[in-house]
């Protein structure tokens, strides 16, 4: 029964991949309805899929209370935090609503910047132990970042506009070199990844090998 | 009929794709096995392996905190778990200790069978020691990380390896791993990521040499293939670049029309 | 335990300890250094200050609590000069899940409701899931796609959406992102119709868009809290991003010295060696 | 200022306080923390989830059904799959999700190569396509080509390229100094916007507490690891 599912989901990944590639290129009204149309289902199983992390959170952090492993306590707290915006939310309808606004302001702003912002702390710390020009290639990135960082901060044009001028240069050539052929890279990685999902020959994003 | 200003990328899509494809399947035949060539970044791996035998301490590795099956990051952790079979085979043969540093739970049997596997087939499946060689810290990036860090300053490592998908919190180890005093080789393709790696640990891959890394110490022939297959569109790029530059210094702007049709 | 080793053994607490004072001192007393303006923010300026009455420009947010301090200083300067320019209509859509919020609180910041009539010079369509499949419904057939706005007042209710049906009715798009949406909409926007595409980010997201920016393919950047106070100077309203340049100076001074002192200890241990 | 307002900065000076205790060591405060934000940005996704299937979708199916327009109806089918996703966390019939996702899949895979191809390679190439009038040029053609050669990785072909890869690698390290610096320069303004709210009045006074727990804490655990 499994084996029916797997195939049947191949086959609709690769004619749904199929019709959306050749849509880019040929001209057909009916294509392009159809090209349409997965593309607004697509949308809506996207919608769907934002409450997998709810689901996945509920079922581990509920075994975690359940059996009463290591850190319980915290799971309570996590799990009443997530209904309580969902119960806001719903009510309220919508997100924009005042009193959600407040709870998100409150709780989620705070939190995810302070913990986005952490890593400057550790950067910092790790600027005096760890980064040594131990190469050559170390010494050449490091003399880079900090013509590049004389460019960013205003300080460097106050001390002399001589430091930004070497940090746009560098700026210039690491743009259009470096990073021209990175984009170019992730262009072909992407195509190559996508043809192996597509017929079927790299099966981990469609749920592992099992 | 075919849209007007598409036809470059039809061409271009067309000609990769059956690039790609055909050098899939002719090495997956084994009609044709192409040679990667062996990445410094194996031989700072071999390196710092001999010097932790050198110096009778433990080796520490982490495949990333990313599942195996999140779509963004599924590449990597494999090319994380395809180095740690590597590792695990030379640290079996050399008798040095191994402890591997666990953070996604769907990763966790994958990385145990394959270190057990590789002791076996070393002829010292008593060094594999349940739980110990292999360690689950914490799903959780910062628990992982305090986690980890604490292994490497209590059993004092010589080599430390970060492989796959790791964020903000692989600072933190790496730093850590400098004042233990080990020789530290990373591979990342979170390009965010890279600038820290560089110049924290002594040698890193740069995105796309984990997957060579990872195809040139893997038996699997197709491996070799797909890196091979992308090898050949980069140099037609590289191609298109000279012969495109070279004729709009002459004033030529034929290939820039050609791509814009 | 002698205060120098002390502070040796707990270095990495000195040092955060420095990197706050050396954020917080300028922000509490702001030093008032010149702020360089760059020309990837100018172009953006100078499109804006271009548009005609009629022209359509569409602000995409994927704005979150964790970048907002590097992106959403920028949202609010570039909505400001929009909301200056006479005709122009603006269109707010969010492909991130905290955008919504953001907009709205941008749009109050700057009293939209009141200078403006919703639904005939803005609106704000709200968050759409599917990440890229939904800018691609949107520049595709954005009828087809969307019946509600992000408050359920239905499209036909809104006489500025009558003439705008995809892409090709868009003038300019301004995406402020952190992550690789910016992406999305040179893929859906800007390669099959051709549509002005530029860019307002987070500051590790501008290598990559700065390739974009020399090939052309967008027509500016706004580099994080920098670029933001470079475009609130450029408008006349200098606001938190202007602040918290000073700050940012320091902090990067200090960084450079660690980097220095780390390598300045290095080579001496090396040299002894 | 309301009770309310004093309430919020309550709150969101103390989590704000508790999630920089990480710089002191690992912590309950910082746990609890981590827990209610992973709790509270899920909690999120699913109200827009919710809201989000009422417009994009259900909506579309009410007004087919009215109308019998058929293209409205035809949102049953995303409905379903929508549903059929979370299948995919039981061990027995995880396979019934495999479509749901496939579709998803097809959709994003073929999304994605349609603008990368268009964007990033020629898009890129047309970018490096510059008359070779200036040194900057010569430069920029010449490290384009490197670089790109850095990433072929066949032995044959590296060993043609000579050399070129190894300065294809430097140049890489000037682009890496460039995320680099912006690394540093990203995370530092959003301390900035954390601190701008922290330094502000009533929040300001919490600090001083903060730091007491902290030094209180330091000054228990090492009496206890001096103790034999």
């Amino acid at each position: 029964m499994a084996g029916i599912w797997r195939t049947a989901a191949s086959a609709v990944l690769f004619v749904v991949a199929l019709t959306m590639l050749v849509d880019f290129a040929w001209e057909d009204p009916a294509l392009q309805g159809v090209a349409t149309d997965l593309n607004n289902w697509a949308v809506v199983i996207g919608a769907f899929a934002l409450g997998l992390g709810a689901y996945s959170l509920i079922v581990r952090h509920g075994r975690i209370i359940s059996k009463k492993q290591t850190m319980w306590p915290y799971s309570i707290v996590l799990l009443l935090t997530m209904f309580a915006f969902i119960v806001t939310g719903l009510i309220t309808g919508s997100v924009t609503s005042s009193e959600y606004g407040w709870i998100y302001s409150t709780i989620i702003q705070p939190l995810s910047s302070t913990l986005y912002g952490m890593n400057a702390f550790f950067i910092a710390s790790a600027s005096y132990r760890a980064f040594k020009a131990r190469s050559w290639e170390a010494l050449v990135l490091l003399v880079a970042a900090i013509f590049i960082m004389l460019k960013n901060a205003p300080i460097g044009y106050a001390i002399n506009p001589i430091l930004p001028a070497i940090g746009g240069k560098i700026w210039d050539v690491a743009g259009s070199t470096g990073m021209r052929a990175i984009l170019i890279g992730i262009g072909i990685g992407t195509l190559a990844l996508g043809l192996r999902v597509i017929i079927g020959q790299e099966k981990t994003p469609l749920g592992g090998a099992d | 009929m075919l849209i007007a200003g598409r036809y470059a990328w039809t061409a271009i899509t067309l000609i990769f794709s059956i690039l790609m494809l055909t050098f899939l399947y002719l090495s997956s035949k084994r009609i044709y096995v192409p040679q990667i060539r062996e990445h410094p970044g194996v031989r700072a791996i071999v390196e710092a392996i001999g010097r932790a035998v050198e110096m009778g301490r433990p080796i520490s590795y982490s495949p990333g905190i990313a599942s195996i099956y999140s779509t963004k990051y599924a590449a990597d952790t494999a090319a994380g778990l395809t180095i740690l079979n590597y590792t695990a085979r030379e640290t079996a043969k050399t008798g040095a200790k191994l402890i591997v540093g666990i953070a996604p739970p769907t990763v966790l049997p994958i990385a145990e069978d394959i270190v057990r596997t590789a002791y076996l087939m070393e002829g010292r499946p008593e060094d594999y020691i349940e739980e110990e060689t292999v360690q689950f810290y914490s799903p959780n990036q910062w628990g992982f990380a305090t986690s980890y860090v604490g292994m490497m300053h209590r059993e004092h490592v010589a080599a430390n390896f970060l492989f796959g998908e790791h964020a903000a919190e692989a600072m933190v180890i790496a730093e850590s791993g400098a004042t233990v005093g080990a020789m530290q080789v990373a591979g990342s393709t979170n390009v965010y990521q890279l600038p820290f790696f560089l110049v924290a640990c002594d040698y890193t891959l740069i995105g796309e040499d984990e997957f060579a890394a990872a195809a040139y110490l893997s038996p699997d022939p197709v491996q070799k293939g797909i890196i091979f297959g992308q090898d050949l569109t980069k140099i037609i790029c590289a191609i298109m670049i000279v012969i495109g530059a070279l004729l709009t210094t002459a004033g030529i702007d034929l290939l820039s029309r050609i791509l814009s049709m | 335990m002698s205060v120098i080793q002390l502070l040796n053994r707990n270095y990495k607490q000195v040092i955060y300890l420095c990197l706050f004072v050396a954020i917080a001192i300028p922000l509490m007393k702001p030093m008032g250094l010149p702020v360089p303006i760059d020309q990837t923010t100018r172009d953006v300026y100078n499109r804006i200050d271009a548009l005609q009455p009629g022209d359509v420009a569409v602000m995409g947010s994927n704005i979150g609590a964790a970048i907002y301090a590097e992106v959403y200083p920028q949202y609010v300067a570039i909505l400001e000069h929009l909301f200056r320019k006479e005709g122009v209509k603006v269109i707010l859509v969010d492909h991130g899940t905290e955008g919504p919020i953001f907009a709205e609180k941008a749009l109050n910041e700057i009293k939209a409701y009141d200078r403006k009539t919703y639904g005939v010079d803005f609106v704000h369509l709200g968050y759409i899931a599917g990440g890229e499949a939904a800018i691609s419904g949107l520049c595709r057939d954005l009828h087809e796609l969307l019946e509600v706005d992000y408050a359920g007042h239905s499209l036909e209710d809104l006489p500025m959406m009558d003439d705008i049906n995809d892409a090709n009715d868009f003038t300019i798009v301004l995406d402020f992102t952190a992550s690789a949406d910016s992406q999305f909409w040179l893929n859906q926007a800007y390669a099959p119709y051709g549509t002005e595409v530029a860019f307002g980010l987070v500051a590790v997201k501008v290598p990559d868009a700065f390739a974009y920016y020399t090939a052309g393919q967008i027509f500016g950047i706004i580099e994080s809290l920098k670029g933001a106070a470079q475009y609130e100077v450029l408008i006349g309203r200098p606001g938190i991003a202007v602040k918290g340049m000073d700050a940012q100076s320091l902090a990067h001074l200090l960084y450079i010295v660690l980097i220095l002192l780390c390598n300045v200890v290095y080579f001496h241990g090396r040299g002894k060696r | 200022m309301t009770g309310v307002d004093m309430l919020a900065v309550l709150i969101s000076t103390t989590l704000i306080l508790m999630m920089y205790t990480i710089l002191y060591r690992e912590n309950p405060a910082f746990r609890l923390g981590e827990h209610i934000m992973v709790g509270s940005t899920v909690g999120h996704a699913v109200v827009l989830a919710v809201f989000q299937v009422r417009d994009l979708a259900w909506k579309k199916v009410q007004s087919g059904l009215a109308t019998g327009d058929i293209g409205g109806i035809a949102y049953v089918i995303p409905m379903i799959l929508g549903i059929l996703l979370y299948f995919q966390f039981s061990r027995k019939y995880r396979h019934i999700s495999r479509i749901s996702l496939a579709l998803m899949l097809g959709v994003g895979i073929a999304l994605s190569i349609r603008g990368l191809l268009f964007v990033n390679v020629i898009g890129q190439i047309k970018g490096a396509c510059k008359p070779l009038t200036s040194i900057e040029n010569v430069v920029y053609m010449v490290g384009v080509v490197c670089v790109l050669l850095y990433f072929v990785y066949e032995r044959r072909a590296s060993k043609v390229a000579g050399p070129l890869p190894k300065i294809g690698r430097y140049l890489l390290m000037l682009t890496m100094g460039s995320y680099f610096a912006n690394s540093i320069m990203g995370r530092v303004s959003i301390v900035i916007g954390t601190l701008n709210n922290l330094l502000t009045v009533p929040a300001f006074y919490l600090i001083p507490v903060a730091l007491l727990i902290v030094i209180a804490d330091a000054l228990t655990r090492r009496r206890k690891a001096a103790e034999p």
